[in-house]
């Protein structure tokens, strides 16, 4: 962990650095010894899993209670207070269960997939700015990474459902495949607004870009127009409801992963999670204005006390408050139809996100921007 | 089994303290397994409307047991929860359906059509008389159909099977206690210790040679075979 | 239209048809080999226009070796009702199909044969609906067997 | 003449049809018998072209009982607690079926308030399954949220059934010549509490999901099948009346109470899926307008005209008697040999059965997603096709 | 809404009949920009309504079984279970008092005592039931089986075991219905899971004997006694006691002591 706040430090002081620098710096901040650099390391690694699953454990017992609270029930109680333990004991049963591979599937590759599939996610976890001083890597290209990053998520998926050998897997993989590179486009022109705006790739240059106010408002409609294609974007991209057609499971049993059991499938449910987490934290860095406080123009005491609030909170409750509304979309709305899906990115969402990237940079042209909140 | 639990006690037993150390870990296996069992998509007649819909309705809530992640793939279900009756055209996909979930697999059977063919058991020429002909059942709730409730107390029962029943010294043999609960209305000196006595021999099974041996698994072979073949 | 007039008119359109009692509803007896032209007449007639086959199912009578084979008929343009009925023999239990009048006879046929053995002639596609298709018997027959089935003890 | 006799096998080993041009084959995948849509046991084997279906084969079978086998060893009272577990769903109407062709064979006479009571009972579970395949339609589509809310007010009437009767599902209520209990005194008062509250629930179903342009897309234009082909495709209920055709024994040959009270038969104008839905939503509104109707004035009198142990025995002939249940023409046709007081032959006309085999009309051309709209849109219940 | 739904009510000739029906109309399918205002605006009050669930604790409508087994009142109708009817339980059950003073005395648990009163008053167990077989008769299935005997004292046939079998009963209340003699009833218990399936198959009675009437007349305390004869839950000719019923595999140790001595005719009977 000291070598991820090192890192942290070097990339709050230091903007703009290279591949080499960093390296140089990994090198210089830990001991030369073999064996504590592999100490370290492991415990880097054991660290970052406990995190992972914690954060995924968490987010899947917030996303039973809240399902459970909007259709007048309770959700998890008996395991633990409040049901707290529920996904710790989910978690405990699917390691000690059984890991099977289907007799005529690719081994090897059946037993790849749901690692890839949660790389993307983590890989992406380390470019967001958590607080000032929390961020492992702020990469000058930030956003190009996030695109050329995400866009490989799909890999695993594929290679899910092309080795598992059954057809409900293959229909599965194939419409993941068609609806996230679909869904990147929009993704990314939504992206391209927010960079227009800041002028900076590097996300903790967006972040400190929205000091006057966040991109969502100060955007004019662009900004606003942007954040509503990246939720719905990014919405399709995690194969949420209502884009859930990648595993629709009224038509395909389970999609993708109906052939994993166990520990892989457990994978790919907390690949989903920290996806969502990934994603919600990148629309609150691009839009949300990070772990900006909530100012107000001219409210000098309301934004003295919004200050008061450590960074960290602010950035976690705004993450929060996109979770939230992610999984609101899933437990209110029906899913969509393929082709549907399909009509919606292109015909609608496509022509919208180019219009809107044409209007963000008349409004940076035209200089209208920025101006200040509240006045 | 699980990932890596094949020798684990093997190896960790060498070890000073190592046994109890494996016992600890099957508690804590078999505490986890017993409150996360998510049942299978699978019913066949009127007892699906109560054992996997109502039961998940609002009014019910199967969710507090945090069983409500119905699986509509076998792989993923721990909890086959067989609602209704199994005819002969049935059977066979039944324990395909069995055979195809990953260990450790649970069965409930609930109403009397499953528990014994029920209303079918006589005259009728396609129901087969009982799920366990077909597959190895854990835990029977009867009622025709069972209230939601009575699922929930089949659940119980059944977590309190799963919590004394398997070790990972030795995975498949599983433990049954003899008497769910003493029903009401009756003493003690009815549910004779001869009962325990007798049942008590029969309820230690092992789970893979029990459902090999029923009637309908060397069919589904001969089925699958003859499937694969084509 | 009144059951009488109704039975009148389907007389005169086909003289061989008789009068069935021991029925709820106005019923015919039509020969086998003249179903399907009755059937035609019943459904095309302007008067009588039966478009919903509601019913199609054989019964058996093993003791006076012939399969009854049932079909019960209503007009959604006239709110008519009509049974008819025809006997083919047990040891040849051939049918002309109505799957070309009523495309639910289809099935309906289809099931008829599947649990009581009547062949239809014409048939797009004869094969059991219920049961496999290597069952043998066919159970709803009064002389089936089947050593798996139990008696209701009395 | 020899009649050729077709198995599953030789149609599902057909050679699939490969596109010469570009290097793409059909193939084959089985929905059920354990598959989500399959609503309990119903195999269907698609032929699908990329996600396009080709073809539809039902394969029923798979909770096939022989009821109507068991039935020629049963008498008529004990027939009755079988048709509960056919179409589950409706099986106060079932039991009013069986209990129906008994009274008219046997010429046993009921009074008003057992008819009365019928009526409110049958209308309730009308608004009961209606909520149910509401909630199911929802969770097909992929809002799971509605699947609970339908639940929600089918358990809430469900409390209804309960004190009255005994049992939530197989209910077992209406017996040839009256009823197996009598109303408890706050009926009445309890089911006018409700019927605000079931209002209220439809407008919140409208808002939830007939209000969602997804919902709407998914449903409009889809599965389109006409009046004429409806009837010929022998199909009953709302499947028909969707389809333009007014056919509802309710109010064709009113039964019950059916004849004293006013309510419209629904029917669409095209036949889609979105009528079948629309459909059964106002015929939620229009069975809450018919208990209302009743529920102020249920007469007085015994709840069963005959002694539970009389022996019922049927003249000698052909007995068909029918009702509306929530999926269509439900009917039993009795062939009595006029000695016994068991049928000599029993067949139910089970709406389902009827009801099941448009698809393979509707579903070719559609996506495997439509398929499962139009699947839903037929609130199949499997055991009542299987019997 | 969309695409305008109407809902008219009209007159209409079908099958020879006036029907009145509700036609459902849509309406001309409108512009591009209200499309796309009526289908944000739905789908923003499809998410108001959820909400409004979300924020409201009263909506919530479980009831938490196993923490509400205390206050659990079924419906007195419900058909769940069963029952023998004992007229002289009520009665029996009120001697708390009685049973607390006999656990002080005999210096044991009150539940220990209570199964010492019951095992001593035999007269808790008196039942309505002849032994008949109305029941038996009306049952669909056969899932009740009513083994009679001769009577000590009376020429008629008495109830000697009433089998009853839980894993096949269709619940229909026939039996109940069919009863002369308001002997049997349904009750609301339904927690009767168990681990073999052949523990669902027992006896409901717990006394052979007359019907309750009968034995009250009789003065004598000592031809009281030999009226009836104590029945366990799972004595008899139960499968627990070696016997082989329809699809019921037999346990393969038997029941030796307390129980009776199989009869191969007992078996006979049965299947």
């Amino acid at each position: 962990m000291q070598f991820v706040h090192t890192m942290a430090a070097a990339a709050a002081t230091n903007t703009t650095w290279t591949p080499q620098t960093l390296a140089d710096r990994a090198v210089d901040s830990v001991p030369h010894s073999l064996w504590l650099t592999a100490g370290y390391f492991l415990l880097a690694v054991v660290g970052v899993a406990a995190l992972l699953s914690f954060l995924g454990m968490a987010l899947i017992y917030i996303e039973r209670k809240i399902a459970a609270h909007f259709q007048c029930r309770l959700g998890p109680t008996r395991v633990g207070p409040f049901g707290l333990l529920q996904t710790l004991a989910d978690t405990l049963k699917l390691v000690f269960k059984e890991d099977f591979v289907p007799p005529k599937a690719d081994r090897s590759l059946h037993m790849l997939a749901p690692f890839l599939a949660l790389l993307v996610p983590v890989v992406l976890l380390a470019l967001i700015p958590y607080s000032p001083n929390v961020q492992v890597a702020d990469l000058n290209i930030g956003i190009l990474f996030i695109t050329a990053i995400g866009g490989f998520g799909v890999m695993g998926i594929l290679i899910a459902g092309w080795s598992s050998n059954n057809k409900w897997s293959m229909i599965g993989a194939m419409r993941a495949g068609a609806q996230i590179i679909s869904y990147e486009l929009s993704a990314t022109l939504a992206l391209l607004v927010v960079v227009l705006f800041s002028g900076t790739m590097s996300l903790t240059g967006i972040v400190l870009s929205q000091q006057e106010g966040w991109w969502i408002w100060r955007g004019h409609a662009a900004g606003f127009v942007a954040f509503l294609i990246y939720l719905v974007a990014s919405t399709a991209d995690l194969n949420r409801t209502p884009f859930d057609i990648p595993e629709g499971e009224s038509e395909l049993t389970a999609g993708f992963h109906t052939e994993y059991s166990g520990l892989r499938f457990a994978f790919f449910f907390l690949a989903e999670f920290i996806n969502m987490f990934t994603v919600s934290a990148l629309t609150a860095t691009l839009f949300l204005g990070g772990w900006m406080p909530f100012h107000v123009g001219d409210w000098t005491g309301f934004n003295a006390a919004m200050d008061t609030i450590p960074p960290g909170i602010w950035f976690l409750a705004k993450t929060t408050a996109v979770i939230f509304v992610i999984m609101w979309f899933r437990w209110t709305f029906p899913r969509l139809r393929v082709d549907q899906l399909m009509h919606l990115e292109w015909k609608v969402l496509l022509p919208l996100g180019f219009a809107n990237l044409f209007v963000a940079a008349v409004v940076v042209l035209t200089e209208l921007y920025p101006f200040p909140l509240g006045k | 089994m699980g990932v890596a639990l094949g020798k684990l006690p093997g190896i960790v037993e060498r070890f000073p303290g190592g046994a109890m150390a494996i016992t600890r870990l099957d508690a804590a296996i078999n505490l986890a397994r017993s409150n996360s069992l998510w049942p299978l998509m699978f019913g066949t007649k009127c007892c699906a409307i109560e054992m996997l819909m109502a039961t998940g309705a609002s009014h019910h809530d199967l969710a507090r047991f945090g069983a409500e992640v119905a699986r509509a793939s076998v792989r993923q279900a721990d909890l086959m929860v067989i609602a209704g009756a199994i005819v002969k055209k049935m059977a066979p996909r039944m324990r395909l359906l069995y055979e195809q979930m990953a260990e450790p697999r649970y069965v409930i059977a609930t109403g009397s059509c499953a528990i014994s063919g029920g209303p079918f058991m006589y005259n009728s020429y396609t129901v087969v008389r009982g799920a366990d002909e077909v597959v190895p059942v854990d835990v029977y709730v009867p009622g025709c159909p069972p209230r939601p409730e009575a699922f929930f107390w089949g659940l119980l029962t059944l977590q309190r099977m799963i919590r004394e029943g398997e070790t990972i010294r030795e995975p498949g043999i599983r433990r049954k206690p003899v008497m769910a609960a003493l029903p009401e209305d009756v003493s003690l000196h009815e549910i004779r210790a001869e009962i325990r006595a007798a049942l008590a021999n029969e309820n230690v099974i092992d789970v893979t040679q029990a459902a090999n041996q029923k009637p309908w698994a060397r069919k589904v072979r001969e089925w699958i075979q003859r499937a694969s073949l084509r | 239209m009144d059951p009488e007039s109704l039975l009148a008119l389907v007389e005169t359109e086909h003289p061989s048809i008789r009068r069935r009692s021991h029925a709820d509803r106005p019923a015919v007896s039509v020969p086998s080999g003249e179903l399907l032209a009755v059937m035609t007449t019943l459904r095309d007639h302007a008067d009588l226009r039966f478009d919903l086959l509601l019913t199609l199912t054989a019964v058996d009578f093993p003791g006076e070796d012939r399969f009854e084979l049932l079909y019960r008929l209503y007009s959604t343009v006239h709110g008519l009702w009509l049974i008819v009925s025809s006997d083919v023999p047990r040891s040849r239990p051939v049918a002309p199909s109505v799957s070309s009048l009523w495309p639910i006879a289809e099935w309906q046929e289809r099931e008829a044969y599947d649990l009581m053995g009547v062949l239809y002639d014409n048939h797009p596609d004869l094969r059991r609906v219920f049961l496999e298709d290597d069952w043998v018997g066919y159970p709803l027959r009064k002389d089936y067997q089947d050593e798996y089935m139990l008696e209701l003890p009395k | 003449m020899t009649v050729h006799v077709r198995t599953l096998d030789e149609l599902l080993h057909a050679p699939l049809e490969a596109d010469s041009d570009l290097t793409t084959q059909e193939y084959l995948v089985n929905m059920g018998p354990q598959h989500p849509i399959a609503h309990g046991s119903l195999r269907v084997v698609v032929r699908l072209d990329g996600e396009t279906v080709k073809e539809v084969i039902p394969v029923p079978g798979y909770v096939h009982r022989g009821v109507e086998k068991m039935c020629e060893h049963l008498n008529y009272r004990q027939v009755i607690p079988y048709t509960d577990r056919l179409d589950y769903l409706s099986a106060i109407m079932n039991n009013w079926a069986v209990a129906k062709t008994v009274e008219t064979a046997a010429g046993i006479e009921t009074n008003d308030r057992i008819e009365v009571i019928r009526t409110i009972m049958a209308e309730l579970q009308r608004l009961q399954s209606h909520a149910l395949w509401w909630g199911v339609t929802g969770m097909d589509l992929g809002a799971y949220t509605a699947f609970l809310y339908g639940f929600r007010e089918r358990e809430i009437i469900g409390e209804i059934f309960e004190e009255t009767i005994g049992a939530r599902l197989t209910m077992n209520y209406i017996q040839p010549g009256g009823l197996m209990y009598d109303i408890k005194p706050d009926f009445a008062a309890k089911v006018k509490k409700l019927l605000p509250y079931l209002k209220d629930c439809v407008e919140q179903y409208e808002t939830l999901l007939s209000g969602n342009v997804i919902f709407q897309e998914r449903l409009r234009n889809v599965g389109i099948v006409d009046g004429a082909r409806a009837v010929a495709l022998g199909c009953t209920g709302p499947v028909v009346r969707a389809s333009g055709v007014p056919l509802d024994l309710r109010a064709t040959e009113p039964y019950g109470a059916y004849g004293k009270v006013q309510f419209n038969v629904v029917v669409g104008t095209v036949g889609d899926c979105w009528d079948r839905y629309y459909v059964r939503l106002e015929e939620m509104r229009e069975s809450i307008r018919i208990i209302e109707q009743l529920i102020d004035g249920i007469p007085d009198g015994p709840y069963s005209t005959i002694r539970y142990n009389v022996e019922l025995t049927l003249p000698e002939g052909i007995h068909y008697g029918q009702v509306e249940t929530a999926r269509g023409a439900f009917g039993v046709l009795i062939v009595s040999d006029g000695k016994r007081e068991i049928p000599y032959r029993l067949h139910f006309r089970s709406p389902n059965f009827n009801n099941l085999w448009v698809v393979t009309a509707m579903a070719p051309g559609w996506r495997i997603a439509d398929f499962i709209s139009i699947q839903s849109s037929l609130d199949l219940v499997i055991p009542d096709i299987d019997r | 809404m969309i695409h305008a739904i109407k809902v008219a009510q009209e007159e209409r000739l079908f099958a020879g009949k006036s029907v009145s029906v509700a036609v459902i109309t849509r309406g001309r399918p409108p512009g591009y920009l209200r499309v796309a205002f009526s289908a944000v605006t739905g789908l923003l009050r499809g998410l108001w309504l959820t909400l409004g669930y979300l924020w409201s604790p009263e909506a919530i409508v479980t009831r938490q079984y196993p923490e509400n087994r205390a206050t659990l009142q079924l419906t007195e109708r419900f058909r769940g279970n069963l029952r023998f009817k004992f007229p002289n339980e009520k009665a029996q059950e009120d001697h708390a008092a009685f049973i607390e003073q006999l656990a002080h005395e005999t210096q044991t648990h009150a539940h220990v005592a209570a199964d010492l009163v019951r095992e001593e008053n035999e007269t808790r167990w008196y039942h309505n039931c002849t032994g008949c077989g109305k029941c038996q008769e009306a049952c669909p299935n056969a899932s009740i089986k009513v083994f009679t005997r001769q009577g000590e004292i009376l020429e008629d046939r008495e109830v000697d075991r009433f089998v009853w079998r839980l894993d096949s009963c269709m619940f229909c209340n026939a039996c109940v219905q069919a009863c002369p003699w308001d002997a049997i009833e349904m009750t609301g218990g339904f927690e009767n899971a168990v681990y073999d399936r052949r523990l669902l198959v027992y006896n409901l009675n717990r006394l052979a004997g007359p019907r309750i009437n009968y034995i009250e007349e009789e003065e004598n305390p000592d031809v009281r006694k030999r009226m009836v004869e104590r029945r366990d839950r799972y004595g008899g000719e139960v499968p627990l006691n070696g016997f082989a019923l329809p699809n019921l595999p037999p346990v393969t140790t038997p029941m030796e002591s307390g129980s009776r001595a199989i009869d191969a005719d007992a078996q006979a009977r049965l299947t």
